[in-house]
């Protein structure tokens, strides 16, 4: 399928047209306009290959590969099954916020910022798709530039650190992860002869278990940095912090999923009896995420930093799920990981709207801002109950499956992993309590909280607050794709010539 | 009238390799370490005319006339720069002092 | 055709709290009472449609869609409708009706009307689901639901703090209920492999965790102990809400599941024995509580969890029936005595202190009336009252399970008579502290008429083969709970009508209009007892503080300070290196010397 | 293994006819654009010539200094290119009277080449000083700034101090095997194992030094500072790859798989000059010092490499050469270009010069190891070599060396991207240097995107042949 490779092109030449049409010397919305159109073509594209894919001929969707540097056997090889197919979906609603509600407000270089969002939305493409394991840490390590870029320029105050923390640590367990993949590709070498990065073939590497375990956890360290998994999710409250709003949108939203797509796609698939000796010590860091973020998210005092620790909450339950051993946890997993795309990236426009009434993030100098922004707040409250997993809702889904599946192989970990519901509840709505409701507040400028809510902002949300709802009421289709492919599935070239 | 065994000069060559060594680091003024350096390499010359005594070989001879050629630009170009250094206003040949570049 | 009727009783509030949220307060205030009651009463007069029809035992069941399918585990939401979800629906649909009629006066001057009228429609929608599910997971959509509007209303006039608070309070310990009735989900998800209510009550699984998990679950819902403290604080909401949530609906749904849910209970004595224990000790607790409470609704939100704690102990009694009937009768005379109680408050100026209001009686004889009659019921006055019916159906099925449990009934229901006698000599008696003004219009009037002649005579649809053997309730339920026990001793009955009156007679010898001068007794019990016995410090003090104090002292995250550590290493290494580049030739050529010497050493080293 | 034919590289007399035409032109009349006319296509000429067979060589096989060998024809494509680029990049740069800064500059690739092919100590040590005294004549090129004198003496004494120790070694090699030809000396000899271990210690030690490995790269960074830019980068590149490649070639027959005190000795420095090169870097605010500590971590990455015997180690060497050299020469261009070593005078230059601090960026990119630029595939090649050899500690070192990396470089990255004050420097870029920086631009990104063309070059190369393979004519 060429359609594949030109999910990952279309957005990056998107990007840089929208940057070369903003090149004049008039502020102009031009490069807004190409962008949104180039993500409308992306959207228009992803279905074509929704509609095209292979189903029925095996859980491989789609194939694409052409070699790329044959003299050390790594291909650009790119397949697509369904659970690529879903969050690739997620990547391409999600640049709909991005784009049409944050870029819309960037004063400065906007055709720069646009640029860096689909450049980053182009590697995280790359990322879903890449099976070959030197082109997937290419992509890996690719997205993570733009989006240095757009942390450093566009960020808040304290964007230098969080800047350079984001890249230090996703970098730098990438590194790990490298070495692990390259480790593979070694002992593939040694007993086969051939020089090979490829996914199918390198799932057939016959490891001791000691080595599986070793590589296993390089893999492992780099997904869980990114996912993030505590203690190693420090970078996460910053980098989310300082982060542009779109910035932001895209790290909760989309860039955090691609920690759980690894933790799938090359933890559990790639070394299944590694990852099922490793399975305690993964649900013990779950819960122990879950725990630990709602109890940070609990005390925090800035908003945006309090939507970023219940992420680290709500991600670990996508930790619990895809290492619960079943299918069912995993599904889970993935449709954990759509809702939370969708609340959470929800919840990052709004901080960073308020912020942009407010300049402030701190909800000690909120309150009340229900009288003011009845429609913003409102909204606000939507996202907020949808993330502290109200039945009904997409989030719901996501944690019960994987509870449930916990629940089957230990139940005092499901017990736990509930009682953070119970905290993101505490936590939601002492936002919701904090910010909007209350008397209105003494803050900075009580009067100039600027405009509510219009049309633009009302119809892309309330378009995800209807996803979310569809989501939860309705998850039959993502759940029926969800279910990974594993490597040695049918693979598509065999179902499709 | 004894002759001395490849082994002794060896000896005596790396004694005044230590010397030359010690010079560098203890001397200040840079003639002095520059003259250390060259009792350093005079010393590996002596090394090698010794091994070349040993294996009755000519490469010893060659090795020791391209270190004599070599001591020879050294000190050329090193006394070159000394006397630039003293036309620049530099007031002593000390060579703990006036280092801008550090850090 | 009832299928479709089904159907739309859940879904006309369910639209009309989709129109009426999405107009976001642009529609006139009128229209949005005719939308949010109007669809309440199109689906009350569905219910009462349906009713006729289906008062065969055959339960119906519409299969809607199914919600989650994969490996060992699917789940559909679907509706069904037998006799305890018949009933349940009438209430819900009919209370529901006459509170939102009511609150088209009470609430006509907010200018948030149109989203308190959709959160209400939205609460009836929830609260439906959660009575028609046929599977324990669309269920807790319901369940879930209810708890979200009940915090939406609670905190409904935001603006103060002290709402918002108390609403985020109750759905917080609800959602610790919430939490436990999952992991019973997930018990008996992962046992039975399915969360169906008729397979799984077909062949309970006889899990002793799990009927305690989903206890948790219906304690927390319904404010027993020890998850019971929300519910006084919810009283912050408008009256409506506290009538329709925290007193007709909402708050019944943990007896409703345990109803529902009763074989599953029932093949565990000791959880069976646990829910009468609960019900006891809240019913005796609360009615304490409710004795010496200042606040007029905080009285009744007592005396809520005391009558709840009733419908415990029937539960815990094995008296299906009787719990069925006292939420019944129960929803019908609380909706009444808040609605009056609202109807008082709203006279007097917002104050909900009975020792500032004083001899009402005469200046608002038709609310006193109202309240009158709910009062008598709830105190059970024999024989006139709804009250009296259920609550001896209560009494007699503590006897037969144990008669401990009888006799604290008993005292509970002399508290009961006691402390709203005392509410209405308080209010309604003696001399006057607040002078009315307004009147109460026909919106209020009309549900309180019809509220108050149901919770007279209500009750008959049930009676004592004693007094006269009309068992229509009994008889309805009988399929699913099984046949009633036989009736206790005569001397049952008399005991437990005359209590009832003994407490009204107490109730005067205290607080008659002419000795007014009786304070309370305002020693050590009276204070803790005011306090809800000190659950709320207890649990401020053990749990909520710390958690909150101990994650503000990590607001920066320890984990944090590992990375600031390497940090701070690596720069501390390149300072060192820094001054490892001394500028000095001599410095440098140490460097190359000891590099020289130790590479030696390494070389002499093996 | 087939004996190798021993031969004169036609390189090598083209470069010394070129340096002799330079010196007849100076001779004739100055002309700064005639010199480097005359520099860059002799560095031209010399480099087609590396596709033409080896000469033969006058003094018959007894004589074999050289090795023409796959692994020189690389190197010396890689140092005659580079030293092409800082041809360009001295342009205009050096003062008034300047055409024998070509001239060293030649003389010091020539040094640098006799280097990278020397199979026999004699050479190695002919090449080595050749290169060091034209260094020493470069480092002092400006005679206005003290800093160029204080840079040079200090080369001076120091460079002076690790020939002579490395001649020691040399001696002391000699003595105990007889031979002048590359080997590392057995420990099992007749003498005992003292000398010949004191001998290789000595050697290493001398080889460290010019290479600027940890500990002994202290005169590195000074004198990149006090030197001119273009005469830097030529430390940093051509000396560098010089170095290294005889370096390679020394080990050539030695076996660095197993633990031995040669072994030892390289991963310790490796691991120091990881560490220790990027730690120094981090603190630096000038840009040439950063680059400095920069490239002594480089140096630690290629021992990693040096380390990894096996079909990758030293064809990733030789891939993560070229990236480096592309990457550093463009570092130094760019410096080159805006005239500024400051790291704050760098500050907002993605506002001020947009084109030039992208550039820059993309080189610094490429360095860090990060797609797209031709570092990532390079880091990512040793990493293959290193794990093919189990080289564990070493990996760990080069991942916290990196990540110390990517910290200072992106800390530049990022000052450029501030806003800053207005421009105080309002140095113009010659058209020459824009384009020198521009090329190197697109073969970085070129290169990092589509690095077959040379992954199957360094895969084409033989490990550099020992030099006891070679055809020699007698063997005492």
């Amino acid at each position: 399928m060429i359609a594949l490779p030109a999910l990952v092109l279309l957005p990056a030449i998107g990007g840089l047209a929208a940057w070369l049409s903003g090149q004049g010397d008039r502020p102009t919305h031009l490069p807004w306009w190409v962008a949104i159109a180039t993500i409308i073509l992306q959207t228009v594209l992803l279905l074509v290959v929704t509609l095209t894919a292979g189903f029925g001929t095996g859980p491989w969707l789609g194939h694409f590969s052409i070699p790329w540097i044959p003299a050390l056997g790594i291909a650009a090889r790119m397949d697509m099954d369904g659970l690529s197919l879903v969050l690739l979906w997620l990547t391409t609603l999600l640049s709909f916020p991005c784009v049409i509600l944050s870029a819309r407000d960037i004063g400065e270089r906007p055709g720069l910022f646009l640029l860096l969002v689909l450049t980053t939305i182009a590697g995280v493409d790359g990322v879903f798709l890449a099976t070959d394991l030197f082109l997937f840490f290419f992509f890996w390590e690719l997205m993570l530039v733009p989006m240095y870029v757009l942390i450093l320029r566009w960020g808040h105050e304290d964007r230098r650190r969080a800047a350079i923390k984001f890249f230090l640590f996703t970098q730098g367990s990438g590194l790990l992860m490298l070495v692990a993949i390259l480790g593979l590709v070694i002992l593939h070498w040694r007993s086969t002869g051939t020089l090979t990065f490829d996914y199918f073939a390198l799932a057939d590497t016959v490891l001791t278990p000691a080595t599986a375990m070793a590589l296993m956890l390089g893999f492992f360290i780099a997904f869980a940095v990114k996912l993030p998994v505590v203690p190693l999710h420090v970078w996460l409250p910053d980098t989310h912090t300082q982060a542009p709003t779109a910035g932001s949108v895209l790290l909760a939203g989309i860039l955090l999923k691609t920690g759980g797509y690894g933790l799938i796609r090359f933890v559990v698939l790639l070394f299944p009896d590694a990852a099922a000796r490793f399975t305690p010590v993964a649900l013990a860091l779950g819960v122990a995420g879950i725990l630990y973020g709602a109890w940070l998210s609990l005390a925090q005092d800035d908003m945006k930093r309090l939507i970023a620790y219940s992420s680290v909450s709500h991600l670990g339950f996508v930790l619990l799920g895809v290492f619960s051993g079943s299918p069912m946890g995993m599904r889970g997993a993935v449709v954990q990981m759509v809702a939370h795309g969708l609340s959470t990236g929800a919840l990052f426009v709004i901080a960073g709207s308020l912020q942009d009434r407010l300049h402030t993030r701190d909800m000690r100098r909120m309150g009340g801002l229900w009288q003011a922004l009845p429609h913003l707040s409102s909204v606000a409250l939507f996202f907020a109950i949808a993330s502290l997993g109200l039945p009904g809702m997409g989030n719901f889904v996501g944690e019960f499956l994987v509870l449930l599946a916990t629940w089957r192989i230990s139940p005092p970990t499901a017990i736990l992993g509930a009682a953070g519901l119970v905290l993101s509840a505490v936590y939601s709505l002492t936002m919701i309590g904090r910010a909007f409701l209350g008397p209105p507040a003494t803050g900075p400028d009580p009067d100039h909280a600027g405009p509510d809510f219009g049309v633009r902002q009302m119809t892309v949300l309330g378009l995800t607050m209807a996803l979310l709802l569809v989501l939860g009421t309705y998850p039959q289709p993502i759940l029926d794709l969800s279910l990974p492919a594993g490597p040695h599935a049918t693979q598509p070239e065999a179902g499709r010539p | 009238m004894s002759t001395t065994s490849p082994a002794q000069a060896l000896l005596l060559a790396a004694v005044l390799f230590a010397t030359g060594m010690l010079g560098v680091l203890a001397r200040r003024n840079l003639l002095l370490m520059l003259m250390s350096i060259e009792i350093m390499l005079n010393a590996a010359a002596l090394a090698f005319i010794a091994a070349g005594a040993r294996w009755h070989a000519p490469q010893g001879q060659v090795m020791f006339l391209m270190i004599l050629s070599l001591a020879a630009a050294e000190a050329a170009i090193g006394l070159a720069i000394i006397l630039r250094l003293h036309a620049a206003g530099r007031p002593t040949l000390d060579a703990d002092t006036g280092n801008r570049l550090k850090g | 055709m009832d299928a479709l009727f089904l159907k739309l009783i859940v879904a006309f509030p369910l639209l009309a709290a989709a129109i009426l949220l999405l107009s976001a307060g642009r529609m006139p205030a009128r229209a949005t009472c005719v939308i949010g009651t109007g669809s309440v009463g199109l689906s009350a007069l569905m219910a009462a449609r349906v009713a006729t029809h289906a008062t065969s035992p055959a339960s119906l069941h519409v299969p809607l869609w199914s919600w989650m399918r994969v490996e060992g585990f699917s789940t559909r939401i679907a509706f069904t409708l037998d006799p305890l979800s018949l009933v349940m629906m009438l209430v819900v649909t009919f209370v529901g009706f006459l509170i939102l009629l009511y609150a088209c006066g009470y609430m006509r001057d907010d200018p948030d009307i149109a989203r308190f009228f959709g959160y209400m429609t939205l609460f009836v929608a929830a609260m439906l689901v959660l009575v028609f599910s046929s599977d324990l997971l669309s269920l807790y959509i319901g369940w879930e639901g209810v708890g979200i509007c009940s915090y939406l209303l609670i905190g409904f006039w935001h603006i103060d703090s002290a709402n918002v608070a108390a609403a985020r309070k109750a759905f917080i310990v609800t959602r610790i209920g919430d939490a436990a009735m999952l992991c019973g989900l997930l018990l008996l998800a992962t046992r039975a492999g399915t969360l169906e209510i008729a397979p799984l009550l077909a062949a309970p699984p006889a899990s002793a965790t799990a009927a305690f998990l989903l206890l948790g679950g219906a304690v927390a819902k319904s404010a027993q102990a020890p998850l019971q403290t929300w519910l006084p604080d919810a009283m912050a909401g408008p009256t409506p809400v506290s009538a329709l949530i925290h007193a007709a609906t909402m708050v019944t749904a943990g007896v409703y599941l345990i109803a529902r849910l009763h074989p599953l209970f029932a093949a565990v004595p000791a959880a069976m024995a646990t829910v009468a224990l609960i019900g006891l000790v809240t019913l005796l607790l609360a009615a304490g509580s409710a004795l010496v409470q200042t606040d007029i609704k905080r009285i009744l939100a007592y005396s809520t969890m005391s009558q709840i704690g009733y419908m415990f102990l029937a539960l815990g009694a094995g008296a299906w029936q009787a719990a069925i009937f006292h939420l019944v009768t129960h929803a019908v005379f609380k909706a009444l005595l808040f609605m009056a109680a609202g109807a008082v408050i709203l006279r007097v100026h917002h104050r909900q202190d009975i020792y500032q209001m004083g001899g009402l009686a005469r200046a608002m004889p038709g609310v006193f009336a109202a309240f009158l009659a709910g009062a008598a019921a709830l105190a059970g006055l024999p024989l006139l009252t709804a009250g009296f019916y259920s609550k001896e159906m209560i009494l007699q099925g503590a006897w037969h399970a144990n008669p401990l449990l009888w006799a604290g009934a008993l005292l509970g229901a002399l508290a009961t008579a006691v402390y709203i006698f005392r509410c209405i000599f308080i209010v309604f008696f003696g001399p006057r502290h607040t002078d009315p003004t307004g009147r109460t219009g026909a919106t209020m009037a009309l549900p309180l008429l019809c509220l108050g002649i149901l919770a007279l005579v209500g009750g008959w649809i049930d009676m004592p083969d004693a007094i006269a053997p009309v068992h229509l309730l009994s008889r309805l339920l009988s399929p699913l709970f099984g046949a009633p026990t036989a009736e206790g001793p005569s001397w049952l009955l008399w005991t437990g009508s005359l209590v009832p009156l003994a407490g009204v007679g107490l109730a005067w010898l205290l607080w008659r209009p002419r000795i007014r001068a009786f304070t309370p007794p305002e020693d050590a019990v009276a204070r803790l007892a005011r306090t809800g016995w000190g659950f709320d410090t207890l649990y401020d003090t053990l749990v909520v503080r710390p958690f909150v104090a101990l994650g503000r002292l990590n607001q920066t995250d320890i984990c944090d300070r590992l990375s600031d550590a390497t940090a701070a290493t690596a720069r501390a290494g390149g300072r060192m290196l820094g001054r490892m580049q001394s500028g000095q030739v001599r410095r440098y050529a140490g460097w190359i010397a000891a590099g020289t010497i130790a590479a030696l050493c390494l070389g002499a080293w093996p | 293994m087939t004996p190798l034919p021993a031969g004169l590289p036609p390189c090598l007399p083209i470069l010394g006819g070129g340096i002799a035409l330079l010196m007849l032109c100076i001779a004739w009349r100055r002309s700064e654009a005639r010199a480097i006319l005359v520099a860059l296509a002799t560095l031209l000429l010399a480099f087609a010539s590396l596709w033409r067979p080896a000469l033969p060589w006058p003094g018959g096989p007894a004589a074999t200094l050289l090795v023409p060998d796959g692994w020189f024809t690389y190197i010396a494509g890689l140092i005659l290119l580079s030293s092409a680029a800082t041809v360009i990049m001295a342009w205009r740069g050096t003062g008034t009277q300047a055409d024998e800064f070509y001239l060293l500059l030649l003389l010091g690739t020539l040094g640098a080449l006799v280097m990278a092919g020397s199979a026999d100590m004699v050479a190695l040590f002919l090449g080595l000083e050749t290169l060091s005294l034209s260094l020493l004549g470069l480092i002092a090129w400006h005679r206005t700034q003290p800093t160029a004198d204080e840079a040079a003496i200090k080369y001076l004494v120091l460079s002076g101090l690790s020939s002579a120790i490395l001649l020691f070694g040399l001696a002391l090699s000699y003595a105990t095997t007889g031979s002048l030809r590359f080997a590392a000396p057995v420990p099992t000899g007749p003498d005992g194992p003292a000398i010949p271990l004191a001998a290789t210690a000595l050697i290493l030690t001398g080889l460290f030094f010019k290479l600027s490995a940890v500990p002994f790269h202290t005169w590195l960074p000074d004198v990149m500072e006090g030197a001119p830019t273009p005469v830097a980068a030529f430390i940093a590149v051509v000396s560098k790859i010089a170095l290294f490649a005889a370096l390679a070639r020394y080990f050539a027959g030695a076996d660095l798989a197993h633990p031995g005190t040669a072994t030892a000795e390289l991963a310790i420095v490796a691991v120091l000059s990881m560490l220790g090169g990027n730690l120094l870097a981090l603190g630096q605010t000038n840009l040439k010092r950063l680059l400095a500590g920069s490239s002594i971590a480089h140096v630690g990455y290629l021992l990693l490499a040096l380390l990894s015997p096996g079909p990758f180690g030293l064809a990733s060497a030789a891939f993560y050469l070229a990236a480096y050299s592309i990457a550093t020469t463009g570092a130094f261009a760019a410096i080159r270009g805006a005239d500024l070593s400051d790291i704050a005078g760098w500050r907002g230059m993605f506002r001020r010069r947009p084109a030039l601090a992208l550039a820059m960026a993309i080189m610094l990119v490429s360095l860090a190891g990060i797609p797209p630029a031709v570092g990532f595939f390079a880091k990512t090649y040793i990493v293959i070599a290193g794990v093919s050899a189990q080289r564990i500690v070493l990996l760990g070192a080069l991942i916290a060396g990196s990540i110390i990396g990517l910290y200072y470089y992106l800390n530049i990255v990022r000052a450029m991207m501030e806003s800053a004050p207005e421009d105080h420097h309002p140095a113009r870029t010659l058209p020459a240097h824009a384009a020198l920086i521009a090329a190197l631009a697109i073969v970085t990104l070129a290169a990092g995107i589509f690095p077959e063309t040379l992954v199957r070059q360094t895969r084409a190369l033989l490990p550099p042949a020992p030099a006891h393979d070679i055809l020699y004519g007698e063997r005492t």
